[in-house]
C-alpha cells in the first residue's frame, strides 16, 4: 500500500520539482500538462523503435526541454502572457503528437508497442521512484547548496536583485522552464513506460496538481513531498473506497479535490493560530 | 581635472545616460576621475542624478554616451566596483550567508557553507560587523542588509565601493562606526564613493566633494579648498538661503484635556522575543511627541502597532479616549488619522497606479456635482499636485515620478486635510535640504493647527528641532517621555538611543 | 528606434497581431490542408457562410464575453480565479434542477428564477474561495481551482444519477420546460436575447472599474495591496466581493447557457468557457473596454477552426494545432511593439 | 485611450470585412449527380474499433457506387454533438449521415425537426414511435451477458489467475445509460448463470484516458479478489491490461477483437459487427431503399454480435472445459433459445 502510494506519486512529485523551479524563478508554469503528455508520447514512440528504459527516457526528456523551449520563447522573447501561451501549449501538444501519430503509425489513438518492458524494482519501489526520490535529493541541494540554485531562489518577483548582481532575470526565467520541462518529460515517460503504452490525454490533470501541490507545500521541497503523497493517498483511498463503500463511484472521484482542499484550509488556519 | 591615469581607480568621460520615458537626461557629460585610495563625497539634492551615475559605475546600468575606464583593472568590466545600495536589493527568503554567497565568484558550482561563513566570520571579525548569518533576509533592518552588502563586498574583496547615502537609515552610533570603518578602508587602498545630503558628513570624511545638479557636474573640488557654503550653493543653486536649521517655532503648552492617543501597558512579542515591553504614552492635540530610536529596535513595531498593523498581546490603544479593542489599518483610518510610513514605497504609494489616483486615497468621496468620478479625481488631484507642488500630471504612472516627487505626494494627501493625529514614520528619509525644510515647516504647521503628531524617528536632529516632548525607545522599552530643552540633547539621545544598542 | 517613432506605432500594433495570428493560421493551413482554399474560406469566412454559423459564433461570444468580465474583475483587485470551469458548470446545473423542479412557472418568472439561481451558485463557490482568502490567507488561485475540480466531479454525478434523463441515452439531466428557453434570434442557432446583458454588463463594468469609487478602490488593492491597506480600505471586503461577482458572472454564464442554448445538462457541457474566459480577460489586458474585441477575435479563431474541421479535410488535430499556435502567438507584447508592459502574475 | 478604443473596434470589424469580401467562396457545392455521404464520429476514430468498422463498412458501400464519403470526428463532448451534426446538416450537401451511437437518434431528431430533408442512418440507435430516423440497434444485453457468464466460468475454473472468491470486476470510463441499463445488468445476468451468488465489483474512471488510475482501480480490485476484468474504458484500457498483467489476472475485451493486443491476458472478446451492418445499411440507402424510420434491432442470433472463440489465442489460454461450457451458451444464443432484448 506504502510502497503502491510511493510509487504513483513519483510521476507528480517529478513533475512537481521541475515546476518548483519556474515557480522560484516567478513563472506560472500552466504548460506542464503539455510537456507531461509530450514526454509520455515520446518515450513510448522511441520504446517502439527499440530504445531501452534510459534511451527512451532521455528522449523523452529531450521533447519536454523541446517543448518548454519553445514556451519560453513565446513567453520571454516574445512576451507573451504566461497563461495564454501555457494554454497554448497544452492544446498544440495533444494535437501534435496525434498527428505524429497518425504520420507515422497511422494511429492517432492509443499506442501500445509489442512488448512491455519491465521495469527493475527493490523493496517495492521502482527504478522511477528510486530515481524520483534521489533527484528530489538532488534538487534540494542544487538549491540550496549550488550558486546557480541560490540565485533561483532569490530571484522569485525581485527582479533587481538579479540585475544587480550582473544576473539577467530573463536567462534565469529560461533555464528553470527548460528545466522543469526536462522533468515533466521524464515524468511523462514514467507514465506510458511503466503503463506500457501511450493513451491520448494521459496525464490527466498531473501538471495542474503538481502545481496545486508545489503551493500547498509552499515551494518547500518536504512540504511539496507531503502534498504529492497526500494527493495520491487521497486518490488511492477514493480507489479503495470505489470497492468498499456505498456511495456512488462518480461522487468519489470528487473526493480528492476536497481532501486536499481540506488540507488547505487546515493547514492556513493553524498557520493563522500560531502567529 | 586631469591627473595621470595611472594614479586614478576611475575615469568617467563625458558619461551621458537619459530616461526613455521623459527623455531628462540623468546624467550629463560627466566627466571626472577618481583617484586610487581617496573618499570622494558626491552630493546633490533629490533627482541630481545621483544615483543613477553610481548604477552607471557599478555596471548596473548602461551610460547611452561615454566612456567609463578603470586603469588598475584589466577586464573593465566593474569587477571591482561593489555597491552597498541605499534602497536595499536582497532576497527575503534567503538567509545572511546565502545572501552574500550569491554575489560570490563561481569558482565551482557548488556552495560550500562552512568555508563560506568562517571567511565571512573572519571578515566580521577583521572589520567588527557583527551579524548573524543565519537570520532570513526579510528578518534584516535596513542597517543590517547594508552590514551584510558591505560583507559581501569585503568577502571579495572590491577595491571601489560605493556608499548611496548608507547613514540615512542608522542611529548616530552606528553612523559614527560606519564613518570610522570608512576610514579604515580608505587607509587599505580602497577607493570610495559616499553619495550623501550631509555636508557635515563630506567634510568630516572626504577627500573631495563633487557636486551633481539636474545630472550636470557642477564642481568637484578637495574639502580644504572649499567653503561648505559654496557646496550648498553648487548643489542648491544661486540665490536660494540655507534656512536655519533649527527653527524656533512656539511651542505651546499642551492642553490637559482627553489625549488624542494613548497607549497603556502595550506587550507585543513577535516569535518568542520581546518587542515591545509594557509600553505607554499619550499624545495631545497641539503637540509633537518625538520618539527616537533605532528602527529595529521596536520603532518599526511601534510603527506597525500604532496603525494596527499588528497586535499587541496585551495593553490597550485608546484613540480620544475611546478604546479600541481590535485596531486594523481600516479602523485607524477610518478615526481620520494620517500616516506617513518609513515604507513609502509599499505603503505609501501604489507605483503602477496614476498619480491622480495615489492622491485620492483618503479622500474617496468626492464632491462636486459634474462629471463622472474620474473627472472630478482628476480636478482634485490637480488642486493637489499643484499645491503640493509635485512635477507631474494626473494620469501620470507614479512609478514614473522621482523619489523626491514621490514623497511630495504623500506629503500632500496625508497634510492637507489638517487631520487631527499625524503619524510620521523617518519624515525626511532621502529628502535634501531644501524639502526637508518644508516638510519641517509642514510639520509644525500642522502642531498649530491644534494636531496631534506622533514622530518616529532615527534622526536625533530632527527630533529636537520639531519635538515639544522627547522620549526615546530602546529595547522595546520606552524612557520617560520630558519636554524638549534643556533635558535632552544630541549627547543625551544618542546614548539613551545606543546605551541599549546591543546589535 | 526612438521614442517618437514609438508612439506613432502605438496603434497600429494590435492590428498587426492580429494580421499575425491571422496569416500564422493560414500558413499552417497552406502546410497542413490537401485543400488548402476549402480550408482557408472554411475557417476564415467560413462563419459568414451561413445563418448557423454566424449564430453559432455569436452566441459562444456572448457566453464567452460574461466569463471573461468575471476573471477581468476579479483580477483587477488582485486576485485570480482558476475556478471558471466549475463555476460556470454549477451555475448551469443550479438553473437546470431550479427549473426541473419549478417547471411550471410562466416564462419570464421561471427564465429569471433560472437566472438567479444559476448565479447564486456561481458566486457562493467563488465566495467560499474569498472567505477562505481574506479570513485565512489561503492562496485564491488554488482553492478556486481545487473547488471548480472537485465540484466538476460532483456535477459529472448529478448528471449521471440524481438527476439523470432515464429516457435519454445521452448522458444528460431532463430538459427544461419550453417555456424557459430563450428564443433565438438567427435560427436555427441558438443566439438569443442574452447578447444584451453583454451591451449592459461590459459598459457597466467598465463604468464601475475606471469611475466609481467603488472600482478604484478595487483597482488599488490589486496595484497594491500594503498601500490599499493603510490607506484604509476594506480588505476583507475586496477579497471576497470581486472573487464573489467573478463567480456570479461565471454562474450566470452557465445558467444563460443552459436557457439560451442546451436546454439540458449534458455531462461536461460547458467546458472550456473557463479556461477561455481566463484567455480572453488576459488578451484584453483585464480592461473590460478590450474586452469585446478579443472576444469576438478569439471566438471567431476558435468556431472558425471548428467549422473548417466539419467542412474540410483538417482533423480535430489540425484544427487544434492552428488553435495552439494562435495561443501562443496572440499575446506577445513583442509582436505588438508595445514597449508598456506589466507582469500579470 | 477612448481613440485608441475606437480604433480596435473599427480594425476589428474590418478585419472581419476584408474576410468576408476579400475570401471568395470556393466551389462549396459538389457536381449534384455524385452521391455524397457524411459519416460522423461521436469521439474519434483512432483507437475506436467500432466506429473504425462503421467508417469501414460505409466507405465500402459508397465506393462500390461511386459515392463520396466525408468522416467527421466530433469528439468526447456529447454536448457539442448536436451542433455539429447541425452544421452537417446545414451545409445541404449530404444525401445521408451516418452514425453511430445510443445517443445519436434523439440529437438526430432534432435535428431533423429543422433540416426536414435530411436523412440520418444510426447505429446502436434505438427506435421510437413514428421515428424520422433510421436505426440499427445491437443486444448489448446479449453481449454483456456473454461476457459475463465467460467471466463466471472464469473464476470458478481452475485457471491459474484465478481464485476462490466469486468475484468478477467491471471497469467503465464512466456510468452512462447504455452502461446502467444494458451492459451492468447483461453481465450480471450471465455471471449468475454460471456462478451463482457470485458478485461484481464495479468502477468508474471518471473519464475515458487516465490510464493510469484504471490500472490502480484494477490492482486494487485484484487485491480484494477480482480475478478477471471487463473494461470498457476507451484509452483507459491500456491501464487494466498493464495491471492485469502484472498480477496474473485476466482482462475481457467487450466490442472488437483483442486477443492480439495482450496474449494470455486478454482471454475473452467480444464483437460488434459495425462493419457489416454499415456496410448493408450503406447499400440500402444508395439503392433508394433504405425506409425512412426504419429499423433493425439485431442479436447474436442474426450474426451481428459475438464472442470470439475461433482465436487461437482463445483456444491456447483457456482450459477447454471452459471453452465448452461458453460454447453451448453461444449455441443456444444462436439457435434462438436464448434470446435478451
Amino acid at each position: 500500500m506504502i510502497s503502491g502510494i510511493l510509487n504513483n506519486a513519483a510521476p507528480l512529485l517529478l513533475a512537481a520539482m521541475g515546476g518548483l523551479f519556474t515557480e522560484l524563478a516567478g513563472v506560472l508554469n500552466i504548460a506542464m500538462e503539455g510537456m507531461i503528455l509530450t514526454g509520455a508520447f515520446t518515450a513510448i514512440l522511441v520504446s517502439n523503435f527499440g530504445g531501452g528504459l534510459l534511451t527512451s527516457t532521455l528522449c523523452a526528456a529531450l521533447a519536454g526541454l523541446l517543448t518548454a523551449w519553445v514556451f519560453s520563447l513565446t513567453s520571454f522573447k516574445l512576451r507573451g502572457n504566461i497563461f495564454i501561451t501555457g494554454l497554448g501549449i497544452n492544446i498544440l501538444m495533444p494535437a501534435l503528437t496525434a498527428s505524429f501519430s497518425q504520420k507515422i503509425f497511422g494511429n492517432q489513438g492509443i499506442i501500445h508497442p509489442g512488448s512491455l518492458r519491465h521495469i527493475p524494482s527493490t523493496a517495492g519501489l521502482d527504478l522511477y521512484t528510486w530515481g524520483t526520490l534521489a533527484c528530489t535529493g538532488a534538487v534540494m541541494f542544487i538549491l540550496y547548496r549550488t550558486y546557480p540554485g541560490l540565485t533561483l531562489r532569490a530571484s522569485g518577483r525581485q527582479k533587481d536583485l538579479l540585475k544587480s548582481k550582473g544576473i539577467s532575470p530573463e536567462k534565469v526565467q529560461t533555464a528553470a522552464v527548460l528545466i522543469s520541462g526536462m522533468m515533466c518529460g521524464i515524468s511523462g515517460a514514467i507514465l506510458s513506460l511503466r503503463l506500457g503504452a501511450y493513451v491520448p490525454g494521459m496525464s490527466a490533470g498531473k501538471g495542474w496538481i503538481a502545481l496545486v501541490a508545489i503551493y500547498l507545500g509552499y515551494k518547500k521541497i518536504p512540504g511539496i513531498v507531503a502534498a504529492c503523497i497526500f494527493f495520491t493517498a487521497a486518490e488511492a483511498i477514493a480507489n479503495q473506497a470505489q470497492g468498499i463503500l456505498q456511495i456512488p463511484p462518480s461522487l468519489i472521484l470528487s473526493f480528492p479535490y476536497f481532501f486536499t482542499l481540506m488540507g488547505l484550509g487546515l493547514f492556513a488556519i493553524l498557520k493563522k493560530r500560531r502567529q | 581635472m586631469t591627473e595621470p591615469v595611472s594614479y586614478s581607480s576611475i575615469v568617467l568621460t563625458e558619461i551621458t545616460r537619459s530616461f526613455r520615458k521623459n527623455g531628462i537626461k540623468a546624467c550629463d557629460n560627466i566627466s571626472f576621475s577618481v583617484k586610487n585610495g581617496e573618499i570622494l563625497a558626491i552630493m546633490g539634492e533629490n533627482g541630481a542624478g545621483k544615483s543613477t551615475l553610481m548604477h552607471i559605475l557599478s555596471g548596473f546600468m548602461k551610460a547611452d554616451r561615454g566612456s567609463l575606464v578603470f586603469p588598475a583593472d584589466p577586464d573593465q568590466n566593474h569587477p571591482s566596483v561593489g555597491m552597498i545600495h541605499q534602497k536595499p536589493i536582497l532576497a527575503g527568503n534567503l538567509n545572511v550567508w546565502e545572501n552574500i554567497a550569491l554575489g560570490h565568484p563561481q569558482k565551482s558550482l557548488v556552495v560550500k557553507p562552512a568555508e563560506l561563513s568562517s571567511s565571512i566570520r573572519r571578515i566580521q571579525e577583521n572589520y567588527g560587523l557583527a551579524l548573524d548569518l543565519s537570520m532570513k533576509g526579510w528578518e534584516l533592518t535596513a542597517a543590517q542588509i547594508q552590514r551584510a552588502e558591505l560583507l559581501e563586498c569585503l568577502l571579495l574583496d572590491r577595491k571601489i565601493l560605493i556608499f548611496d547615502e548608507p547613514t540615512a537609515s542608522l542611529s548616530e552610533q552606528q553612523a559614527e562606526e560606519l564613518l570610522l570603518l570608512l576610514k579604515r578602508l580608505k587607509g587599505e587602498g580602497r577607493t570610495i564613493l559616499y553619495i550623501t545630503h550631509k555636508i557635515k558628513e563630506a567634510y568630516h570624511l572626504a577627500d573631495r566633494i563633487a557636486v551633481l545638479r539636474k545630472g550636470k557636474l557642477k564642481m568637484i573640488s578637495p574639502v580644504g579648498e572649499i567653503s561648505p557654503e559654496a557646496v550648498s550653493e553648487a548643489m542648491i543653486g544661486k540665490g536660494a538661503e540655507i534656512p536655519d536649521m533649527i527653527r524656533k517655532a512656539e511651542r505651546k503648552t499642551f492642553s490637559e484635556a482627553v489625549p488624542v492617543l494613548e497607549l497603556k501597558n502595550i506587550n507585543y512579542s513577535h516569535q518568542g522575543s520581546i518587542r515591545l515591553k509594557d509600553l505607554s504614552l499619550q499624545l495631545h492635540a497641539g503637540e509633537i511627541l518625538g520618539i527616537a530610536g533605532i528602527r529595529e529596535n521596536g520603532l518599526a513595531c511601534l510603527e506597525d502597532l500604532i496603525t494596527g498593523a499588528v497586535r499587541p498581546q496585551s495593553g490597550k490603544i485608546l484613540l480620544k479616549g475611546k478604546m479600541i479593542p481590535y485596531l486594523t489599518p481600516f479602523r485607524f483610518r477610518k478615526h481620520g488619522i494620517s500616516y506617513i510610513p518609513a515604507d513609502r514605497l509599499k505603503r505609501g504609494a501604489s507605483l503602477d497606479s496614476t498619480l491622480g489616483e495615489n492622491l485620492i486615497l483618503l479622500k474617496r468621496k468626492l464632491e462636486g456635482n459634474a462629471g463622472s468620478y474620474k473627472t472630478k479625481l482628476i480636478q482634485w488631484a490637480k488642486k493637489l499636485i499643484s499645491k503640493g507642488e509635485i512635477e507631474g500630471q494626473a494620469e501620470q504612472k507614479v512609478r514614473t515620478l522621482s523619489g523626491g516627487n514621490i514623497q511630495k505626494m504623500i506629503l500632500v494627501r496625508e497634510m492637507h486635510e489638517a487631520p487631527a493625529l499625524l503619524i510620521i514614520s523617518e519624515p525626511s528619509w532621502g529628502l535634501d535640504f531644501s524639502s526637508r525644510e518644508k516638510l519641517h515647516y509642514q510639520i509644525s504647521n500642522a502642531r498649530s493647527r491644534d494636531a496631534a503628531v506622533l514622530l518616529l524617528t532615527t534622526d536625533i536632529d530632527e527630533i529636537l528641532i520639531l519635538s515639544d516632548r522627547i522620549a526615546v525607545l530602546t529595547g522595546g522599552e520606552l524612557s520617560e517621555t520630558a519636554p524638549a530643552g534643556q533635558d535632552w540633547n544630541r549627547k543625551t539621545i544618542g546614548e539613551r538611543m545606543t546605551g541599549a544598542d546591543r546589535l | 528606434m526612438n521614442p517618437s517613432e514609438k508612439k506613432e506605432f502605438r496603434l497600429p500594433p494590435v492590428f498587426l497581431i492580429l494580421l499575425l495570428c491571422i496569416a500564422a493560421a493560414t500558413g499552417l493551413i497552406l502546410l497542413l490542408s490537401n485543400d488548402p482554399a476549402e480550408a482557408l474560406y472554411y475557417f476564415f469566412p467560413g462563419i459568414f457562410s451561413n445563418r448557423l454559423y454566424l449564430g453559432n459564433f455569436l452566441n459562444y461570444s456572448v457566453l464567452l464575453s460574461l466569463t471573461g468580465l468575471g476573471i477581468i474583475i476579479a483580477f483587477n483587485a488582485g486576485s485570480f480565479n482558476l475556478g471558471g470551469e466549475g463555476q460556470v458548470y454549477a451555475g448551469a446545473i443550479c438553473a437546470i434542477a431550479a427549473a426541473l423542479k419549478f417547471p411550471d412557472l410562466p416564462s419570464g418568472a421561471g427564465i429569471i428564477m433560472m437566472t438567479l439561481c444559476g448565479t447564486a451558485a456561481g458566486a457562493l463557490l467563488a465566495a467560499l474561495s474569498g472567505i477562505m482568502k481574506s479570513r485565512w490567507q489561503v492562496n485564491e488561485l488554488i482553492s478556486t481551482f481545487l473547488l471548480s475540480a472537485g465540484i466538476t466531479k460532483v456535477i459529472d454525478y448529478l448528471i449521471l444519477g440524481p438527476l439523470s434523463n432515464p429516457d435519454s441515452y445521452l448522458i444528460t439531466t431532463g430538459e427544461i420546460p419550453l417555456q424557459y428557453r430563450l428564443p433565438p434570434i438567427i435560427p436555427p442557432s441558438h443566439f438569443n436575447l442574452s447578447f444584451l446583458l453583454v451591451f449592459i454588463l461590459i459598459p457597466a463594468s467598465y463604468f464601475y472599474l475606471h469611475h466609481s469609487r467603488g472600482g478604484y478602490e478595487l483597482r488599488m488593492i490589486g496595484y497594491n495591496r500594503e498601500f490599499a491597506r493603510f490607506g484604509g480600505l476594506n480588505l476583507g471586503m475586496y477579497d471576497t466581493a470581486p472573487l464573489t461577482v467573478s463567480g456570479a458572472l461565471h454562474g450566470l454564464t452557465g445558467a444563460i447557457a443552459v436557457s439560451g442554448t442546451y436546454f439540458a445538462g449534458i455531462l461536461g457541457f460547458t467546458f472550456g468557457l473557463g479556461w477561455n474566459g481566463i484567455a480572453v480577460a488576459m488578451i484584453a489586458s483585464r480592461n473590460p473596454a478590450y474586452l469585446l474585441p478579443a472576444v469576438l477575435f478569439f471566438s471567431w479563431m476558435t468556431q472558425g477552426a471548428r467549422v473548417a474541421v466539419l467542412q474540410s479535410d483538417l482533423s480535430l488535430e489540425l484544427g487544434n494545432i492552428i488553435q495552439g499556435v494562435l495561443f501562443l502567438l496572440i499575446s506577445s507584447q513583442a509582436l505588438r511593439g508595445l514597449q508598456k508592459k506589466r507582469d500579470p502574475l | 485611450m477612448h481613440k485608441k478604443l475606437t480604433i480596435l473596434y473599427i480594425v476589428s470589424i474590418l478585419t472581419a470585412a476584408i474576410l468576408i469580401t476579400g475570401c471568395k467562396p470556393k466551389a462549396v457545392a459538389k457536381e449534384n449527380s455524385e452521391i455524397q455521404l457524411a459519416v460522423f464520429v461521436p469521439g474519434v476514430l483512432a483507437g475506436s474499433p467500432t466506429y473504425e468498422m462503421m467508417d469501414k463498412g460505409v466507405r465500402k458501400a459508397a465506393e462500390e457506387k461511386a459515392a463520396e464519403v466525408k468522416t467527421v470526428e466530433g469528439g468526447f463532448n456529447q454536448a457539442e454533438w448536436k451542433s455539429q451534426i447541425m452544421a452537417l446538416a446545414s451545409e445541404k450537401k449530404y444525401d445521408i449521415i451516418v452514425t453511430s451511437n445510443p445517443a445519436m437518434p434523439e440529437i438526430c431528431r432534432e435535428v431533423k425537426k429543422i433540416y426536414t430533408d435530411q436523412s440520418f442512418l444510426i447505429l446502436e440507435g434505438s427506435k421510437i414511435e413514428n421515428d424520422t430516423v433510421s436505426t440499427f440497434l445491437f443486444s448489448h444485453l446479449e453481449l454483456a451477458y456473454l461476457h459475463g457468464y465467460f467471466a463466471g466460468l472464469v473464476t470458478r475454473s481452475e485457471m491459474p489467475g484465478a481464485n476462490s472468491d466469486l468475484k468478477i470486476g467491471l471497469i467503465a470510463g464512466q456510468e452512462y445509460p447504455e452502461m446502467n441499463q444494458k451492459i451492468r445488468p447483461g453481465y450480471l445476468q450471465g455471471l449468475q448463470a454460471a456462478a451463482a451468488g457470485a458478485e461484481v465489483d464495479f468502477r468508474v474512471i471518471g473519464n475515458w484516458y487516465d490510464a493510469t488510475k484504471a490500472s490502480d482501480l484494477a490492482k486494487s480490485m485484484f487485491e480484494s479478489g477480482v480475478d478477471v476484468i471487463l473494461t470498457i474504458a476507451g484509452g483507459a484500457n491500456q491501464g487494466v491490461i498493464s495491471a492485469a498483467k502484472e498480477a496474473g489476472k485476466y482482462v475481457l475485451w467487450y466490442d472488437a477483437d483483442g486477443y492480439a493486443i495482450e496474449p494470455g491476458t486478454i482471454i475473452g472478446s467480444g464483437i460488434i459487427r459495425e462493419d457489416i451492418a454499415a456496410y448493408e445499411q450503406t447499400q440500402l440507402a444508395l439503392r433508394g431503399e433504405l425506409i425512412e424510420g426504419s429499423s433493425v434491432y439485431v442479436g447474436v442470433r442474426e450474426g451481428f454480435i459475438d464472442f470470439l472463440t475461433e482465436s487461437d489465442l482463445y483456444k491456447s489460454y483457456v482450459p477447454e472445459k471452459v471453452r465448452l461450457a461458453q460454447d453451448k451458451v453461444i449455441k443456444q444464443f444462436k439457435n434462438g433459445q436464448l434470446q435478451l432484448r
